[in-house]
């Protein structure tokens, strides 16, 4: 079977649905060391040196690899999924009303100008002013797990009707999933929330959420008083205002908003740091989303 | 009125710069400009080894912290190596061993960034409390040694012959600078303190003939920072705790503008 | 811990320093009574201020013992001192470093050792011996039991030596301080003191200026025109040579030669301590 | 050979040591150990700059440092602050900035961590090419000045009177800094620089007796910490940045152990 | 920039320098020619360190002017040095610090200044005189034009004080080169000097020793004593007054008193260097 290596976690567990029984993905960004403070184990420069196919979201995404794609491997063909045929991207929201997340990724988008490999110049902002958290469209992954299969069958032509098949059964699944989700989150379309960091727009332009009210806008940075004042009208009009953040830290910020407008603080989990790393895990990732989403929102 | 947030976010911040003022007269005095990113990176290593070891987050940061400002105060003035070098070495170990320990778990993402930003706009009561009492048990400690500490400072030496205790100081005053930052760390965060501590003992250092002249004087600027910073970033809708830095900074280059003698050192 | 017998203030005995594997002075013993002024000489590097920092605790003795009274009050002046020229520090603030001063006091002292001009000064504008004479004036104003001068008049100008040497012995008598005093100026000292410990390493020689600029070791150590010291100490005050080659009495009148008669006298003594 | 990354990093990670320790030395003399994270922060300024002018990002990045280590060389000694708190207030300043310029702008962001977390094990040939040219062109310059830059390091005042200029030494030394952390800090971060600036070069202090001497000794045990950082970091499967420090850190304690004096300040 | 008329190193023309708005020094005015000895002489605080530094370019003259010849070679001695603790930093090593010098040459120039066993000490474990010692031979192993000795004997023993004047002396007659020297031995330099300037944040007097010893600037400065500064200087190397009140002359004769006719001459003259 080709080695094959991934990044976050639903990548991984696509990449796993499409090989299926054909042998299994590394998974490369793991652990508790946030993307951006960690360098390389030599064990995870060992496979990327080694692999034959590496498929990775794009250097909005894990910023911190982009250098180290062009430097280690050897003869893998490394794919970058936001330029993957049939995935719908989608612009970062501008100041006030887009907010790239920061959160959960911390660690892995975080659009560093400095992978000179990839940045020719400044002519590639626009690439970089994408939101990278593609894969919370559950099209976006049907179509991903196609580009996989494709590159995957170059690859390994002797396996290439395996995982053909394979991307059609997971894109297949995707559609009750999506069902599933969208009945679940029905009554609570048209709410107003709050996030941390605007990081859902493809989750919420899928399933026909209302867009939430960013806290900051941008994460390397505070948001200015005159902001804070206006959030915390906002949020003291509304009753229980939900706001989502993700499994980290807590902040500041959040945690004195949630308390002095008798709120409720959500926790989204996007990347899936709590699901086993699996096939199984982007199905219960957006499972797990959506009964967030709606716990917070509308208090049950 | 603390219902507000912006004007508890001015009493706070105030109260900070009030503390920070004398004491970072004595970081300026004694080269220690690097103390306060040490210990947020002591402070990272304090939540590694909390999460590795299951026990109280608050505890193990304190903990760390503690142990770093007084292996600082053990090691100074032994090895031949002035401060800074001690304090970037402190630093370097204290991150790389926590990421060694993040390396080895996996489970929720703790990063440098929430220890380094804490966000003066989300003080609570509770924090503004904390801030007051903290603020004068360490006021109160630092007048009371301040002689003996201004002495060892001055020169070790000429302080151990004559009875000020240089040793003793050291140590309560590493003491005092962990217990300010750690605790600010979290309500502020570590780059505003430390940029609290000193720039405006280096912009009273301009102005002022003596060391208690000074001390105040940084009190005064530090709170006049916050003061300016904040209602910049109220007008301006500009990032708070940045704010309070380039106001700070901007009374420092006026400072040297209008002060700034060509001193070459004799 | 009182020492019986006398009550010295410092005591050392037998005491000796080692740095790495290098003995830097062994074998010294003496002590410093209120009162008295123990002068340590001996070439460079012969361990006067080893010895001195032993004694008042900031070195620890590697052998022997050195022992001090209980809350003994030191006013120290050092040989070298490193002031960082970043500390906003006036004299009058510099005066007050290790213990309240009143401003009267603090100009009193000032005063005393000639540098009542300087009040206001910082530190770090201050010339060498501007420095050095209010290093004196803030020992001085601690009311300390003893004076530990480490050469305090090291780039004093030719008046200010004399004149502070007999400010120190002047302090002796008015506040009965003990005073350990290291100099170079053998026929400033020699006659001003009441004991001196002559170091070379280890104790060379000790005792009253009389008997050591006598002992041959002393000669040894720094010649013959040393051994003159302790006279022309009281000599140089009562006749100065012209450049023409004659001679000023101290009653002011001038002659060709010195003759013992004509207005001078060379009252070599005890070694007592010369008030004028 | 140079295919492997291993082998890459090991090549790099030494040619770096082995340029850092005779500039270690001087930053350690001249209590410059904030240096390195001033740069990181003036660095994201650069970052932030050339995003809001539209310029190439490599040329901001080194413009900035450079003014910043131009400012320092004019403002050290004049001021009436120390080095470390004039890098202190420099580092605070330009990411105060480039935080105000980051709020002013949507779109991209723009990350302080990544100019301090490079990754020694992605070094690529062109890499290697660039630090070894590098490396050599700095230790040539160094070695050029080392005589008057020693002195100035020493005494300023017996420099300039002896025709020593210390003043072109100071701002040559600056401008090697500068371009040293400037280039690591994309290939192997600013925080791995920094730390084999500092650590090997005090590492060296306990046991060298003349300043040349530590120069070469700095250079060999920062080898051998990435050495032995690197081969721990394969057998262990450590994070290797991490690993170096760490192996620095143990060699640092291993000298003070041995070597280790109880030197007081005379 | 040579300047015509003897070529003198350094000349300053009623240069002056002020610190804020104070003049520490005013119209001083002196030339330093090769082969010439000059002395700054004046109370603390009179300015001589500042004059000095203007001199050699150190500080700007704030008016007047101060002229250097084309890259004079200057060998330094400060009044205050400090040397940073964390330095590693041998004898050796610092005495080719602004220039090189070979092994056998340091050797040399530390045996000039009796300081020849501090070799491969580290600087910071040097007593006071030792690095006194160390700084003048490091001023004399750069071969310079232009020593340039601020206090240069300020804590050395009492047979170095003298041992390393008449060394001063020695190597202008040697190496031809000039001499600015600071000094509050007046004893002991004014015989040995070719000029003298007396300042006192201005310039007071000057000439030659004989010529300023006897002014009555001179004199209101420093008092009667020093006015036999010149002569003392000659006169105590010819004769040492014994404890006991006996007179040891030079040649080794002892008598009661000093009459001038029993194995001692005061030479006092034109105050022309003195070699023994
Ligand atoms: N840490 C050390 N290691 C080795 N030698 C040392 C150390 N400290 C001091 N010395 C040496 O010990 C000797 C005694 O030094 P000390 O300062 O006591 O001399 P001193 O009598 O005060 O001389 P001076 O008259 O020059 O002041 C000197 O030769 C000095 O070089
Ligand atoms: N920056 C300054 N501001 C104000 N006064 C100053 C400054 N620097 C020096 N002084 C004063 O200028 C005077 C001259 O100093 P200088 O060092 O030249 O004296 P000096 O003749 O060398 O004295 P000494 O014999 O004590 O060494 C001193 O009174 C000193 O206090
Ligand atoms: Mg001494
Ligand atoms: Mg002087
Ligand atoms: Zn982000």
């Amino acid at each position: 079977a080709p080695k094959v290596v991934t990044t976050i976690r639903p990548l991984h567990s696509i990449v796993a649905n499409v090989m299926g029984d054909v042998g299994s993905p590394v998974l490369l960004l793991d652990g508790a060391t946030s993307p951006h403070t960690a360098t390389f184990k030599p064990s995870q420069a060992q496979f990327l040196q080694d692999a034959d196919a590496v498929f990775w979201i794009g250097p909005v995404m894990e910023t911190f690899l982009a250098n180290s794609l062009d430097t280690i491997p050897q003869n893998a063909v490394v794919k970058e999924m936001m330029e993957a045929k049939g995935v719908t991207t989608l612009p970062l929201r501008g100041k006030h009303d887009h907010d790239h997340d920061h959160s959960h990724s911390k660690k892995k988008h975080d659009h560093d100008h400095d992978h000179d490999d990839h940045t020719k110049g400044n002519d590639d902002l626009s690439e970089e002013t994408l939101d990278g958290h593609i894969w919370l469209d559950p099209q976006n992954a049907a179509a991903m797990a196609l580009a996989i299969a494709e590159t995957l069958a170059e690859k390994d032509a002797a396996n290439a009707e395996t995982y053909r098949a394979n991307a059609k059964t997971f894109a297949a699944s995707l559609k009750p999933l999506s069902e599933e989700v969208a009945a679940l989150l029905k009554e609570v379309s048209g709410q107003t929330y709050f996030v941390q960091h605007d990081a859902y727009q493809y989750f919420e332009k899928r399933f026909g959420l209302a867009q939430p009210v960013p806290v900051s806008i941008n994460p390397q940075t505070r948001p200015g008083a005159a902001s804070v004042r206006a959030l915390r009208e906002r949020m003291a009009q509304a009753e229980q205002p939900c706001l989502l953040s993700e499994p980290q830290l807590g902040s500041a910020l959040a945690d004195s908003l949630v308390a002095d407008s008798g709120g409720r603080l959500g926790v989204v989990d996007p990347l899936g740091q709590n699901h086993e790393p699996g096939p199984a895990l982007y199905a219960a990732l957006l499972r797990d989303m959506a009964a967030s989403f709606k716990a917070c929102v509308d208090g049950s | 009125m603390l219902d507000d947030f912006f004007v508890r976010a001015l009493l706070g911040g105030i109260m900070v710069a009030l503390v920070a003022g004398p004491l970072g007269c004595f970081v300026v005095w004694r080269r220690l400009a690097y103390f306060g990113d040490t210990l947020a990176h002591a402070a990272l290593l304090g939540v590694a080894l909390a999460i590795l070891f299951q026990v109280s987050t608050m505890g193990a940061v304190f903990g760390v912290c503690a142990a770093v400002a007084l292996l600082l105060a053990a090691l100074q003035n032994r090895l031949s190596i002035s401060s800074d070098v001690l304090l970037g070495i402190l630093a370097h170990g204290a991150l790389a061993t926590s990421f060694l320990a993040l390396s080895l778990m996996s489970g929720p993402q703790v990063d440098l960034q929430a220890l380094l930003f804490g966000d003066i706009l989300s003080i609570s009561k509770t924090n503004l409390a904390t801030i007051a009492v903290g603020g004068a048990i360490v006021l109160a400690v630092l007048a009371r040694f301040w002689e003996d500490l201004f002495a060892a400072t001055v020169n070790q030496e000429l302080a151990r012959a004559e009875g000020a205790q240089p040793d003793r100081a050291n140590i309560i005053f590493m003491f005092l600078m962990a217990a300010v930052i750690a605790l600010s760390m979290k309500i502020i965060g570590a780059l505003l303190i430390t940029a609290l501590l000193i720039i405006p003992a280096a912009t009273a250092r301009q102005v002022a003939r003596t060391p208690e002249q000074m001390a105040v004087y940084a009190s005064l600027i530090g709170a006049l920072a916050v003061l300016s910073g904040l209602f910049a970033s109220a007008r301006y809708d500009t990032p708070s705790g940045a704010s309070i830095i380039l106001a700070a900074l901007g009374l420092f280059v006026l400072s040297i503008a209008i002060f700034g003698r060509k001193t070459s050192q004799r | 811990m009182k020492i019986p017998n006398a009550s010295p203030l410092v005591s050392l005995t037998n005491a000796g320093h080692r740095a790495g594997d290098k003995w830097l002075v062994r074998g010294v013993s003496f002590n410093v009574a209120p009162g008295e002024i123990v002068t340590l000489i001996g070439p460079n590097g012969s361990g006067k201020t080893t010895t001195m920092r032993m004694a008042i605790g900031l070195l620890d003795a590697s052998e022997g013992k050195a022992d001090r009274v209980d809350d003994l009050r030191v006013g120290y002046v050092p040989q070298k001192i490193a002031i960082d020229w970043t500390m906003p520090l006036t004299v009058q603030r510099f005066m007050a470093l290790t213990g309240k001063a009143s401003k009267e006091q603090i100009n009193d002292a000032l005063h005393k050792t000639g540098a009542q001009n300087l009040c206001d000064a910082q530190i770090r504008d201050l010339s060498g011996g501007e420095f050095q004479r209010v290093q004196l004036a803030r020992a001085i104003v601690r009311k300390a039991d003893l004076l530990v001068l480490d050469e305090p008049v090291q780039g004093v100008d030719f008046a200010g030596e004399i004149a502070l040497y007999e400010l120190i012995g002047a302090l002796r008598d008015d506040l009965g301080c003990g005073v350990l005093l290291i100099s170079h100026d053998l026929h400033l000292v020699m006659g001003a003191t009441d004991k001196v410990i002559c170091l070379n390493g280890h104790m060379c020689c000790h005792g009253t200026p009389q008997m050591v600029s006598e002992s041959a070791a002393y000669r040894d150590l720094f010649g013959a025109r040393a051994a003159g010291a302790l006279a022309v100490y009281q000599h140089e005050h009562d006749h100065t040579h012209l450049p023409d080659g004659r001679v000023q009495h101290a009653d002011g009148t001038i002659t060709d030669h010195c003759h013992p008669d004509d207005g001078h006298h060379h009252d070599h003594g005890e070694g007592k301590h010369h008030a004028g």
